[in-house]
C-alpha cells in the first residue's frame, strides 16, 4: 500500500509495515504526526495507494472514531485504521483508552520503534529500558510500558503483538484484524536503523532476534483468551530463549550495558512472561 | 478556494529518484536464487518484483534482501 | 412540518409556522441543531456548556435525531471525532466553553485550517486559574486568529437563528462556524424563544475522504503551499461576511455582521457584543430620555471583522470590553485597530454582575468625559 | 411594565421550576417573560435563589434583579425583611414579609398531592399557583404551563398549583 | 483532614473520604475540577486542614510530579496526593498513564462515583455498563474501565481498590500507601446518592452491597502479587455473593434495568473476576 | 567561574569575563539555563525545539547541572509538571514550538493567571493543518492574552541573554516569561555568542504552597475576586515594562523593550520582530545608501507592548508579520490599535525565506507608496 | 501584587452554618448507644466527637449516621 | 566582507560539521560565521544541502543563500553547474565547478584515517581543511576549532584535515 521511492530511511520498519496494509479491505489510514507522516509523503506528493488524513498527533483514535462514525451513518464501507508511533500513543493514550473502553470498530496499529524518532530519538513510554536516547543520554531509567497488556486490561475486542521480523505473521495479523469489528489493537516491533543505532541490512535479524530473546513477545488475545503465536512459541519457555545480550549488543543503544544491568532486564522481561502465562491459561 | 495546498497525490517516487541514496547495489545472483521471495516480502521499499528484479530507480540500497537471502543470492555490489 | 418533540412536549404558542416557547439559549441552541440535522455529535461536558450535549443526548435516545453520539474523553477528542466526522462527509456539531475551548486549542486550529465546514457552540465562560465558572469572553476571543467564524449572540432568540445560520455558512465557505453565547445569564436563562423550521441545504463541503480515494490531507507541507493555504483561509473568511449579510434576512433579520442601536444621530457610540448588550440598551434609552445622543454599535461577529461598520462610527466611542489581552480590551484593541479613536472599558470578567443600572452609570461617565482606558472594577 | 421577582427557597424545594412554570403561563398569556436560576452549584437543603421577570415588551436585560419588585419565599426559615411591594411565602400562617404579602400552606398542599421525593417536598406547583394568582396570570396559562414542562406526570402538579391558585391569601 | 461545614452534599462519599486523609502524613493535596474542588471550599475559603494546590482537570499527575520533584530538590518531605474524581481520570488518563510508568513517587486516589457529578452526572468511562446519566439517557452502552486492573498492568509500586463502605479498610489503605514510596493508587467506590439516586442515608450501605455483590472487588497489589482485602475476600467466590440486582436496584440509575441486562452484567463482572483471581495466584 | 563543559569543550575565545562559542539560538538558550540552574524542567520534543531539551538533558546527565528532568507524555503535562513545581518553590524551565504550545494551552494561561514565575523557549513555528515544521510567528502570539510576558530574540547572543533576563524578570513580577526565537533561521543556525556568567539570585515568588500549609491555591473563585487577580496580572504586566527596561543594561543591552535602527532622522519606519530584522536591516542599509531615510521599529517585545515606542513613530510606518490574525497581521492589529495609521504586510508564513532581497524590494515598495495591506505570496 | 484573590484560608463552615440544610436532626440514644464509635467513623461531615456529641450547626442531617448504628441508637426527628 | 557558501553533500557524509568546523575556525581568527543545515528530515544517502556564511563585521542576515560565493561539493555524483567564483570538491582528478576549483580525494583521507562508521565514510574534517585552505584560514584555528566539536576523539581527524589542507590543489 505504500509505493517505492518514499521517504524513508534505508531499512525502514515502518515503510515495510505499511506494505502489509494490503492485507486490509477498504483501509482508511489516519496517522498523526511521527516517521509515518513523513514516509507516507510530503506534500504535493503521497505515497500512499490509499488515503491518508493527517492529524494532530494526540488525536489519532479520535478522528478514526469521528470517520467511522461518519461512514456509518452515511452507509459507507470502510476500515478505519489508526496509524501511530509509540510516541502518539503516549500523548494520545487518553484518546486511545477511551476508544477502546467505548470499542470504537476500528483497527489501531502503533508502529513501536521505541522512541520519537521523527523528532530526533527521544525517550518514550515505549523506550526499552536502559536505552540510549537524546533525552537519556545514560539510559533510560524507567520500565517501558507494555501496552498490549494494557489493552487487554481494556478488554479490546482484539489484541495482537507482531513484528516486522515475521511478514507472514504480521500479515495474518493484520489480515485477520481487518476481517473482524470491533476494537482491534495491534502493537508492531519496529526496529529502526538510525533511532537504535545498527546498521540499515539487520532490521530483520534484530527483530528476530528480540523474539528469540523473549524480549518481544508474540501472541494474540480474543474473545477473553490470550495465545501465543506460533512463530514465537518456542520463546514462552525460558530455557529455549538465546541471551538477552545477543539482541541488545546487536545496538548501539544499548552499547553501555553492563553485565549485571542485562541480567536485571532478564527478570524483568521474564516477570512480564510470567503474566502472559497466567493470561494464556483457561 | 484553492484546494491544492492541501491534497497531496499518490505519486511513485514521492521522495524522487530514491536510488540515489545507494552506496551498495543488490545484485541477484539468479543461479542461486531459489524464487522464494523472501526477499520480496522483506524489502522495505517494495522495489523486489515476485520474479525477484530489482527497481534501481527506487532501491536504496538498505541490503534487507542481503541479509534476508538463505540461499546468499544476493550480493552488495558498490556503487 | 414540525416536529418537536420530548422536552417540547407541546408546540406551544403557534405564530404562524413559527412556535414560541420558553428556552434557556442553551436549549434554543440545541433546538437549532435538531432542525440542522448533524450526523454526528460530540462533546464533553463543562459548565455552562452541558446542557446543550444533554439535550441533545436526550433527543438521539428518543430516536428525535439521527445522530452519532461520541461520548469522548475530553475536549481535544470531542473536536478530533468532529474533525474526523466532517473529513468522511458528515454534518458535525460541538459545543464547549473556556478550559474546554483551551484544552481543544490544536484541534480548533487544525479543522480550520483543513477547511473543514463545522459548527460550534461556545458558552462564553473566563478561564483561570483561579478557577470561576462564570461569564466574559476570554475563551471565545482564543478564536480569533485561528481562523473561525466567531459569532456572539444577544439571546436565545439569536442563539437559535445563529446557529441555523451557522451551519449554512459554514459549509458555504469551508470554514468552521463558532457561536458564542453568554455563560448563564444567557445559557441558563429561559427566555421567549420564537422556534421556525427552516430547510437548510444538503451538506456541502470542498472535498471528503473516501475509502477508495488516492489522496493525503494535511500532508507535510512546505512554505509556499502552506502559505497560500494560510491566505486562502483568511481571506476567505473575510469573504464570509457577504454571505453573512446575504443570508441575515434568512435567518432572523438581526443586522449581520452587525445591529445598530440608536446610532443615526449618535454623538456617542458604544462598542459592545453579547448577551449583556440587552441591559446597555436599557440604559442607552434611559439616558436618550435625558437627552443624550448616544447609541450602540453591537458586533455580532468578531470574525469576519466588522472593519467596515466600525470605521464608519462617527463621535466619541467607547468600547466596553469582556475579555482583554493585556490592560486593553480585546474589542478595544480591534476597533482601535480600524483606525478609530476610541476609549476602553474592561467589564464583566469572571462573571462580575454589570447591568442597566452600572451601564447607566459607565455611559453617564463616558457622555462626561470621564472614561479613558480602565477596568470596572 | 416590568416586573422583576426574586424567589428564595432550599436547594431541592423546586425555586428554579416555579420560575419557569410562571414564566412560561405569561409566555402563553401573550406576555415576555425570565426564568433565571442561581449560577453555581446548588445543594439539597442550602439556601438558593431564584429569578424571574415578565414584561408586556421584550425583555433585553440579563443581569441580575437587585431591587425586585416582589419576593417568594418557599420556607419560613429563610428569615426575610424586605422593602419589596409584593410577598409570596409558603406559610399557614399571615406573615409581612413585603408591603402586600400572600400567603398559603404550600407544604400541605404539595404534601397531600404526594409532591414528595427522596424524602423532599417539591413546592413548585403550589408556590406557581400562587406567583400566577398574586400576578394576576389565568389559571388555564399556568395550567398550560405545568403540562409543557412535565407532560403525562403533569396531573398532580396542575392539582395543587389549582388549589395553591385558589386558596392563597393576602395581609 | 476536611472541616465541618462544607460545600459537600448530604452523604456525600468525598467528604468522607477526605476525612480519612488523616493516615497520610505530609500530605499535600493536587485537585483537579469536579466535586473534589466545590467540597475542599470556596475562594476565600479552604474547608481543608492540609495545602490544597487546584489544577485544570488533565493535569493532576503531572503537577503532583512537578510538585514532588521540586520537593525533592528541595529536601522537602511531602507526601504528594493526586486526588481526583474518574473524568479527571478519564481526560487526564494519558498523564497518568505516564506517571505510573515514570514511577513518579506520589499517591494517586480515584475518588469514583462513576460518573462526571459535578457538571451534572454525565457518563465517564468508569460509569458502571447500563447505568443511566444525562449523556446515556437509555442506559450507558458500554463497560466501565478497570482502572485498577490496568495500573496493575503499567506495574505500579502499589494497587489498591478500596471504598468508603468499609472505612477501616480504607484508613488501611490510606496509610499503608502513606508509609510507601513509589507510585501508588487507590481506586476508591464512592456511591454518590444525588448522582446515583438514593437517598442520602443510604452511601455506606449502597457502597456495601456492591462489595456483597461482586460488583466491586477489593484487593491490593504489591510486589508482584495480588492479595484479595479481608473485608470482602469472601465475595471471591461467587456463590456467597448477594444478588446484584440487590446492588442495582437500589439506585434510580439503574431503574429501568430487566432481569436479562442484570444478568448480562453478572457475566461481565465474573469475567473481571476469573482475571483478577488468575493474578492472584502465584 | 566558567564552568563550561561538555558540548562546549574548550572555552573558545575569550573575551575578559566572557568567551565566544559558535552556538545556535537552541543551544545558547541551553547555556543560558546552564547558569541559571533551574532546579526542574520538563519539556516535550517538538521540531525545531527538541535541541534545547536534548543537551539540557546531556547536562543534567553529565552531572554538570543539579535539575530534575521529567520525561513527560505531553507538552500539556510539560507545563503541568513546571506549574508544579513552581508551586513547591522551584525554578523551572520548560520549551516548545506551534502544536506544542497549542497543546499546553490551557496550562499556560493557568501558569499565568496562578502568578508564579517560570521561564519558557518557544521556538517559533507555523500551526497547522496542514502539517508545516517551519519557521513563523503564529505559536508565540497566541499567547498575548494569556497574561504571559513575550520577548522575541533577534540571533543567539540575544537569544542567549534575553533568556538569563526572563529568570530574573520572571521572578522579579510574578508573571511567566516566554522567550521567542526562529525556526532554523535562529534555533539550527550556529553563529557566534559571547557567553558570560551573571550571578542571577536565588528563585523569588510571591508564594510557595508548603507541606504544612493551612491555604489552597485557585480554587473556585467568585467575579470580583476573580477579575481583581486578572486585573492585576494584566497590570504587573504592563509595569513589567520597568524591570525590562531597568534590566536591559545587565542583560546585553539590547535596548529595553525595543531596538531602534536607523530611526533617528527616518521618514519610513519598518515594524518587525524576530531573526528576520537582521535581513531587514541589511536592506535598510543599502535603502540609506541610495538616499531613502528608513529605519526599523524591532518589537524585542509582544508583551508588555512597547505602545510608547511606537507611538512615537513618525512618517510612514509598515508593519511586516510573520504571522495573521484574520487577513492582517497580528503586529499589525497592536501597531494600528496604538493610534498609528499603518500599512501592513504579511509574509513569511510557513516558513517562507524572505531575506534581503526580498526586504529591499518591499521596502522599496514601501517608500514608493505601493503597500497597503498585502500579503507577500 | 494582591495575592488574596489566589489563596483561600481553612475555615470551619467554609460552606457556612450548613446545619440549616437539615430537614431531619440526628439524635443520639444514650442509653442505647455503646459508644463503639461507628457513627463518628462514617460521618461524612465529621460532625460527630469522639465522645458521640454532634455539633447541629453543621450536621446536614443526611441520615448515615442512623443507618450505621447497629445499637439503633440514632433517630432522624424532624426538624 | 562577507562569504557565503553552499555546501552540497549526501546525508551521513558530514557537510554541516563541515559549516560548524570552518564556522568555528573562522571565529577563532576573530571573524564572524554562521553554519547553517538543512532545514528539514535528512535522510542517509540522500542529497542535503548545508551553508556558511563567514564575514569581518557581524552577520545579520540569516535568510538562505541563493547565490553563494563559492560551492562545496562532497560527492561527484551530485552533477554541478556552477557561476560560482569558488568551488571545492571531492575528488581525485581536477574537475572545475566554479571560477576556481580546489579538488582533493577526501574520500581517500578519511578512510585512511578510518573515520567511517556504519559503512559511511564521514569527510566532515578532511573537506572542512579544504575549505579552511581555499578561504585562507590558518590551519591552527581549525584544529582547535575540531578539538573544540570533538574533544578527546578529535586526533584522527585533526590528522585528516592537516592532510586535506596541505594537498589540496585548484584548478
Ligand atoms: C502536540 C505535539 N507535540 C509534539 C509534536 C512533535 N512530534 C512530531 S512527531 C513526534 C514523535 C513521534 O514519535 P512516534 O509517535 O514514536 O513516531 P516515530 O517518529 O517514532 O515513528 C513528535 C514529538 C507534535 N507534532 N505535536
Ligand atoms: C478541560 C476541561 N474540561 C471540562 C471541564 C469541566 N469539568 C469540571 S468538573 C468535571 C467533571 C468531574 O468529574 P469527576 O472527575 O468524575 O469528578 P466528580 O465531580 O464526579 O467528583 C468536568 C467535566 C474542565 N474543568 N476542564
Ligand atoms: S527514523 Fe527509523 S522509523 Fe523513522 S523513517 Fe527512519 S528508519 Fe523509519
Ligand atoms: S530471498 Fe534469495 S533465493 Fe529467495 S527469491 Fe530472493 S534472492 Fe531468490
Ligand atoms: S537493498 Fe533494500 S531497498 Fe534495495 S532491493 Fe534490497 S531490500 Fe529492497
Ligand atoms: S454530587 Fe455526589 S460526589 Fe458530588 S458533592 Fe454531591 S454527593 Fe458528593
Ligand atoms: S454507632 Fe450507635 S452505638 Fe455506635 S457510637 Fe454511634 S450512636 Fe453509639
Ligand atoms: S446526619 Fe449525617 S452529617 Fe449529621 S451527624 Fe449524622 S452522619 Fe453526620
Ligand atoms: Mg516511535
Ligand atoms: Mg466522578
Amino acid at each position: 500500500m505504500i509505493l517505492p521511492g518514499n521517504t524513508s530511511c534505508q531499512g525502514c520498519p515502518i515503510s515495510l509495515a505499511m506494505r502489509c496494509l494490503d492485507e486490509i479491505e477498504n483501509p482508511v489510514l489516519v496517522i498523526p504526526a511521527g516517521c509515518s507522516t513523513v514516509v507516507a509523503g510530503l506534500h504535493p506528493n503521497s505515497a500512499m495507494k490509499i488515503p491518508v488524513i493527517h492529524v494532530p498527533f494526540a488525536s489519532t483514535n479520535a478522528v478514526a472514531c469521528g470517520v467511522k462514525k461518519a461512514y456509518d451513518q452515511l452507509g459507507i464501507k470502510a476500515n478505519v485504521i489508526a496509524w501511530m508511533g509509540d510516541g502518539a500513543a503516549d500523548i494520545g493514550f487518553a484518546t486511545l483508552s477511551a476508544s477502546a473502553v467505548r470499542k470504537d470498530d476500528l483497527i489501531t496499529i502503533v508502529v513501536d520503534n521505541e522512541a520519537y524518532m521523527n523528532t530526533g530519538t527521544q525517550a518514550s513510554l515505549s523506550t526499552f529500558w536502559k536505552a540510549k536516547t537524546t533525552t537519556s543520554p545514560k539510559g533510560k531509567g524507567d520500565e517501558r510500558r507494555n501496552l498490549a497488556l494494557i489493552m487487554i486490561a481494556h478488554k479490546a475486542d482484539y489484541v495482537a503483538t507482531a513484528t516486522v521480523g515475521y511478514i507472514e505473521d504480521l500479515r495474518r495479523k493484520f489480515r485477520k484484524a481487518g476481517e473482524m469489528s470491533g476494537f482491534r489493537f495491534i502493537h508492531l516491533h519496529s526496529p529502526c536503523p538510525p533511532g537504535w543505532r545498527f546498521p540499515s541490512e539487520k532490521t530483520i535479524e534484530i527483530a528476530r532476534k528480540a523474539v528469540a530473546s523473549g524480549a518481544w513477545a508474540l501472541f494474540e488475545y480474543h474473545q477473553g483468551r490470550l495465545r501465543f503465536s506460533p512463530v514465537g512459541r518456542r520463546y514462552v519457555e525460558k530455557e529455549n530463549r538465546i541471551p538477552l545480550a545477543d539482541y541488545l549488543k546487536s545496538q548501539g543503544r544499548f552499547e553501555h550495558l553492563s553485565v549485571e544491568e542485562i541480567e536485571e532486564l532478564e527478570k524483568v522481561i521474564e516477570e512480564e512472561w510470567k503474566i502472559l502465562r497466567k493470561l494464556s491459561t483457561d | 478556494m484553492d484546494l491544492e495546498p492541501l491534497i497531496s497525490r499518490m505519486k511513485i517516487g514521492s521522495a524522487g529518484e530514491t536510488g540515489s541514496w545507494r552506496n551498495y547495489r543488490p545484485v541477484v545472483n539468479k543461479e542461486l536464487c531459489n524464487k522464494c521471495k523472501t526477499c520480496f516480502s522483506y524489502c522495505p521499499e517494495g522495489v523486489i518484483s515476485e520474479d525477484i528484479e530489482i527497481d534501481y530507480r527506487f532501491c536504496k540500497g538498505c541490503g534487507i534482501c542481503k541479509e534476508i537471502c538463505r540461499q546468499k543470492a544476493i550480493e552488495m555490489v558498490p556503487e | 412540518m414540525w416536529d418537536l418533540q420530548g422536552d417540547l412536549q407541546t408546540e406551544g404558542y403557534r405564530n404562524g409556522s413559527r412556535i414560541r416557547v420558553l428556552l434557556t439559549s442553551n436549549e434554543a441552541i440545541a433546538e437549532a441543531v435538531r432542525i440542522a440535522r448533524p450526523e454526528v455529535i460530540a462533546a464533553y461536558p463543562i459548565t455552562p456548556q452541558s446542557p446543550i450535549v444533554e439535550r441533545l443526548a436526550n433527543m438521539i435516545a428518543r430516536g428525535e435525531l439521527n445522530a452519532s453520539f461520541v461520548r469522548v474523553e475530553s475536549e481535544h477528542s470531542a473536536m478530533a471525532v468532529i474533525h474526523g466526522a466532517a473529513t468522511a462527509g458528515a454534518r458535525v456539531f460541538t459545543a464547549t466553553s473556556s478550559h474546554g475551548l483551551a484544552y481543544m486549542y490544536e484541534m480548533c486550529w487544525w479543522i480550520a485550517g483543513s477547511r473543514l465546514p463545522a459548527v460550534m457552540a461556545v458558552v462564553t465562560r473566563s478561564i483561570g486559574a483561579p478557577w470561576n465558572i462564570h461569564g466574559d469572553h476570554t475563551d471565545i476571543v482564543l478564536l480569533r486568529d485561528a481562523g473561525w467564524i466567531i459569532g456572539m449572540a444577544e439571546n436565545a432568540q439569536e442563539a437559535f437563528d445563529m446557529t441555523l445560520q451557522a451551519f449554512y455558512v459554514s459549509e458555504e465557505v469551508n470554514i468552521p462556524f463558532a457561536v458564542g453565547i453568554d455563560a448563564f445569564t444567557m445559557s441558563h436563562t429561559a427566555e421567549v424563544v420564537e422556534l421556525w423550521n427552516p430547510r437548510l441545504p444538503e451538506r456541502k463541503q470542498a472535498y471528503r475522504v473516501l475509502p477508495m480515494d488516492k489522496f493525503a490531507v494535511n500532508a507535510v507541507t512546505m512554505g509556499k503551499a502552506r502559505m497560500k493555504a494560510r491566505y486562502d483561509l483568511a481571506l476567505d473568511l473575510e469573504n464570509s461576511a457577504n454571505v453573512i449579510e446575504r443570508t441575515d434576512k434568512d435567518f432572523g433579520n438581526h443586522g449581520g455582521l452587525v445591529e445598530k442601536y440608536r446610532l443615526e444621530d449618535a454623538d456617542y457610540a458604544v462598542v459592545m457584543m453579547g448577551g449583556w448588550c440587552g441591559d446597555a440598551k436599557d440604559a442607552i434609552d434611559a439616558l436618550r430620555e435625558e437627552g443624550y445622543k448616544i447609541g450602540l454599535l453591537r458586533l455580532r461577529f468578531l470574525r469576519p471583522f466588522p472593519k467596515k461598520a466600525v470605521k464608519e462610527l462617527g463621535g466619541d466611542v467607547l468600547v466596553v470590553d469582556r475579555s482583554n489581552s493585556d490592560l486593553r480590551g480585546v474589542l478595544g484593541i480591534e476597533v482601535s485597530a480600524c483606525g478609530i479613536e476610541a476609549r476602553n472599558l474592561v467589564a464583566g470578567i469572571g462573571g462580575v454582575d454589570v447591568g442597566v443600572e452600572e451601564f447607566y452609570k459607565i455611559f453617564k461617565k463616558f457622555v462626561d468625559n470621564k472614561i479613558d482606558l480602565g477596568w470596572y472594577l | 411594565m416590568l416586573l422583576e421577582l426574586t424567589i428564595y427557597c432550599r436547594g431541592g424545594q423546586g425555586g428554579v421550576t416555579s420560575a419557569k412554570l410562571v414564566a412560561t403561563a405569561a409566555m402563553l398569556k401573550g406576555l415576555y417573560a425570565q426564568a433565571i436560576p442561581q449560577f453555581g452549584p446548588e445543594r439539597r437543603g442550602a439556601t438558593v435563589n431564584a429569578y424571574l421577570r415578565i414584561s408586556d415588551t421584550p425583555i433585553r436585560r440579563r443581569s441580575s434583579i437587585k431591587n425586585p419588585y416582589g419576593i417568594v419565599v418557599f420556607d419560613r426559615k429563610i428569615a426575610l425583611n424586605s422593602t419589596a411591594k409584593l410577598g409570596i411565602i409558603n406559610s399557614p400562617d399571615p406573615i409581612k414579609i413585603a408591603e402586600k404579602t400572600y400567603y398559603l400552606d404550600a407544604t400541605r398542599i404539595a404534601e397531600k398531592n404526594s409532591l414528595v421525593y427522596a424524602g423532599w417536598t417539591v413546592l413548585s406547583a403550589p408556590m406557581s399557583g400562587a406567583i400566577a394568582k398574586a400576578l394576576d396570570i389565568e389559571f388555564h396559562y399556568l395550567k398550560e404551563a405545568i403540562r409543557m414542562e412535565l407532560g403525562e406526570k403533569a396531573e398532580k402538579s396542575i392539582e395543587s398549583a389549582r388549589e395553591a391558585y385558589e386558596v392563597v391569601l393576602w395581609t
